[in-house]
């Protein structure tokens, strides 16, 4: 494989069996495991420096204030934002591209105007747009992908026109592994005037983004896919457009005077942040992007490229799945589907096996339609997957087919 | 292998799965519904004529899904057709009580047995809903007279 | 004091010192502490069961689903909800009121149209109503407050007009530890036909609420004031409004079926819980809501009176310490300002002798405004806290004097 | 009792927060604007009479707040009267690098001195916003001109 050596040891549960058998993780893609240092930081954090932040002048909320902020500024150098104030702290992606649409676009949208979306997008980054559209007549112009699962550039480019206000691209599939072209992407949107939010729930993980370089002007994370604590993402926002943007939830923290009849609000990125934030898991997010930075990054990218890439091909050897998703470059995703087997039958038989894949449709369903599937089985590398995971794949497999096929 | 497993995939759930009986639409259905289970997309379509007695004369099915959804939907048309819809109602509740591994009395020797072949799903409790779709659906489709 | 034993050893942080002085925890408004059963909960879901929702039909996904759904059943028992499909998970109790703002009133309010509020409500229960005001021409009618802070029902009564379409009314005021007499606001609104959104924020913790006995229509919660996590909260809402409303957010999990240009929505609770939610902290919040069912609630909240009322007294010592709210039957908050000391000066001197208090407007500036003061000091008491935690407030707060005063 | 709390509360700052010196509105001012925390409510509106010169002609304050903002305004005040602009916002350099203590070149002996009252402030990270409020709304005030 490569000299890259998977930091299994920092995972308590990879330790564990199920049914019997050593548990093999390849459901990453959905959320990831959490490494020790992230849960023992939210520990510490809750029994030694534990309070509300911000509004606190006492010894404990100045302690947790400084980690709440200092997680801010995890977040921007993880993702090579250039100030902290451009990230704005969400429950996750979902909510950080829903801030996007409401704060917006919302405003800013008319009967008729363009949102230029791709068929890959998770629901969290189509859902979003819908609303737009069944609210204020916006339309939806979807990019369809190569059969091989790739995008180009130039499609997006052909769809986005006059009346395109944004162009809402994930960066990495969940489903295909595609990886889009998403610098490209920008400078021809820029072109032609229009921002460009991109998903980078799966991205992030796996590569190493800079905001910066791509010129994107949204990004959305979340960090349970990031080894990091559930009800914790961000926004990362160009300041340009923070400032424009009006609030989305109401609450403390994001104002600046209320009256009974008057109301003005904080400057960015607190205007965002309604209500007391995930302190801990804000912390325990810091943690995690702290261990994931300490990594050798491109040694890992690679060994999950060879991981992915061996699965690949020992998947050759059953030849009654189909691989849905081929592109050059894409990420360690593997989506497969079978004419006579269910991808949940699939799915409940690796279990037994000890296996951990997804079946179902991945909450991307223009993409089966796209792909005239209804469902697939999904096996998702992490950096702590081993070959012999793999090999456990294939063999679980084999007796689906020997028991449903 | 695995026993509840070979249990859950017995040859006759696979045989239903594959050869489901009374597929197809009907085009002089008194009821008809369409269920959707969004978490895994199963969708299963039943219709059902039901005769001025109560009794339901024809039932048919369309659906699209997981070996479990597709074959108790089988089964279940095979079961109820020529019942009334309160012992067709009796029987989902046995059903649903025996998939969710609870004790089941009120069913006849003979129910029993021929439901017993879905009693496995009780021990993957992620499947229960594909189990249970196509009957929750005809409930539904025998309810919505008075519904819609 | 009463024969409530206080569940000190539960919580880690209370024995710490800060500069040198044991503890003395008193900011339990903002945010309480998390007993060690919380976080040893949250850290077992992740290393032995941890896995994304719903969505998984292996192991680990369905611990983890269960855990959160059982989550949900365990804040219908502790709301005494009858339904758990009225539960939705939330990130605090300020979502929790923006989701009925955006998902309830806003598409049925016209301008015109009135919400009554009242002065002493915490911003989370204003600026959402705010935004209708800004974008829908909605107005704001305020109910005022006796000098003593309490609230009458007659009061909001009297404001309840024809065009009235929601009563939105804090529980239990952060600042002045008011209990509001619910359960008759709520007979009177709906005598009028007007529901009733009611903050559970700071109630909830020290009363037993059963929001069916209250009639209440919906009602918010925050976990980290519960003694739960951050990052998560709870709206319980009736099943009849739930129905009708729309969706907030937009992503996966709250879907029926998403194509390239149409739309379904899933059934309530589902609707309102776009995107992986905060499985580990619902898990945790479950757990706290368990630890505290466990206790002699009554037993704890006659603890915490005599708490309160052993600090009231003792404040008399302190002539140059005004206290707001003062209502029969309060929660145990105090708060009180002194016309020559600020209160971040005074809670700066409290903090160098361990004394944590909270000072500012407290998210409530109405409230200020109506008892003409800028800010105050907060000193907010738990069922962790004791005698001495009292005394130590009063010795701290004559330092203050012979510094500032 | 604690020194560093000492050191923050010394005499002269409470004495400027019970006495502030140049405390009221201007009538010719040519630069005025309203600072203002959101998060603990605290106030100030600086006024300045800024000559053809670039000099600082005359300064003064309103606001509301704890004594360590009002003791900075009432000190910033004066200090700032009289002299250019540029040194203003050297001062003001200064007094940032002072409050969060750090190493602060680039100040006379004198002026060190005089703000080094408010050096206690370092040891208390949430304070350090209220020490500077008055420095960044004399910024912005002076800055008004361009931004507006
Ligand atoms: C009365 C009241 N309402 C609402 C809130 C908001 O809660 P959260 O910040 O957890 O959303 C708080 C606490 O901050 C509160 O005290
Ligand atoms: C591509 C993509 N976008 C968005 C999301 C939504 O992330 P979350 O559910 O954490 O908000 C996911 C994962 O669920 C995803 O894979």
């Amino acid at each position: 494989m490569s000299s890259f050596i998977p930091p299994r040891e920092d995972f308590d549960i990879l330790s564990r069996t199920v049914y019997g058998n050593p548990l093999v993780y390849l459901d990453n893609a959905a959320s990831a495991q959490k490494p020790r240092i992230v849960l023992d930081a939210m520990r510490t954090l809750a029994t030694t420096g534990y309070a509300n932040v911000h509004r606190g002048v006492h010894f404990l909320s100045a302690v947790s204030t400084e980690a709440y902020e200092k997680a801010r500024e995890t977040v921007a150098r993880f993702l090579h934002a250039g100030h902290a104030d451009e990230i704005v702290f969400t429950k996750g992606s979902t909510e950080a591209i829903n801030l996007v649409s409401y704060s917006y676009l919302a405003p800013r949208i008319q009967a008729g105007d363009e949102i230029v979306l791709t068929v890959m997008e998770h629901h969290s980054n189509i859902v979003p747009w819908h609303f737009l559209r069944e609210r204020f007549g916006a339309v939806l112009k979807w990019v369809d992908v190569a059969d091989d699962g790739s995008l180009d550039a130039d499609a997006v480019d052909a769809v986005i026109g006059p009346k395109t206000k944004l162009v809402a691209v994930g960066h990495m599939s969940n489903v295909l592994g595609t990886l889009a072209p998403l610098k490209d992407i920008v400078a021809r949107a820029h072109a032609k005037g229009v921002p460009v939010l991109a998903d980078g729930s799966q991205s992030a993980v796996h590569e190493i983004v800079d905001v910066g370089d791509l010129d994107v002007d949204f990004f959305a994370i979340t960090g349970h896919k990031l080894y990091g604590p559930t009800g914790i993402g961000a926004l990362y926002a160009k300041r340009f457009f923070l400032k424009q943007m009006r609030p989305f939830q109401g609450g403390g923290e994001m104002i600046g005077e209320v009256t009974m009849d008057r109301i003005t609000y904080a400057d960015p990125p607190a205007r965002f942040e309604a209500g007391t934030p995930p302190i801990l898991e804000a912390h325990g997010l810091a943690a995690a992007l702290d261990w994931l930075m300490a990594q050798d990054r491109a040694g890992a990218k690679a060994y999950e490229a060879s991981l992915y890439a061996y699965a690949r091909e020992r998947v050759r050897e059953l030849p009654w799945l189909r691989v849905i998703g081929d592109a050059p470059d894409k990420g360690a995703i593997l989506s497969f589907e079978s004419e006579n087997m269910h991808a949940h039958d699939i799915a409940t038989v690796l279990d037994r096996e000890g296996v951990a894949v997804r079946a179902g449709h991945h909450c991307a369903q223009p993409l089966m339609e796209r792909f005239k599937v209804s469902s697939t089985t999904r096996a998702s590398f992490a950096l702590y997957n081993v070959q012999e995971d793999a090999d456990r794949l294939i063999n679980a497999l084999k007796k689906a087919k020997e028991m449903l096929g | 292998m695995d026993e509840s497993l070979r249990e859950l995939y017995q040859e006759v759930i696979l045989d239903h799965s594959r050869h489901p009986r009374r597929f197809g639409p009907m085009a002089d259905a008194t009821h008809s519904h369409e269920g959707f289970n969004p978490l895994c997309g199963d969708k299963v379509k039943i219709y059902l004529h039901v005769g001025g007695d109560g009794k339901i004369e024809k039932i048919s099915f369309e659906g699209k899904g997981c070996a479990i959804s597709q074959a108790s939907a089988s089964l279940m048309s095979d079961m109820v057709s020529g019942r009334t819809v309160a012992e067709a109602e009796k029987l989902m509740d046995g059903f649903i009580h025996l998939v969710k591994g609870e004790t089941v009395d009120d069913l006849s020797e003979d129910d029993r047995e021929t439901l017993s072949v879905m009693a496995g799903v009780s021990e993957f409790p992620m499947r229960v809903k594909c189990a249970t779709l196509a009957w929750h659906t005809m409930k539904s489709a025998l309810d919505a007279e008075e519904k819609k």
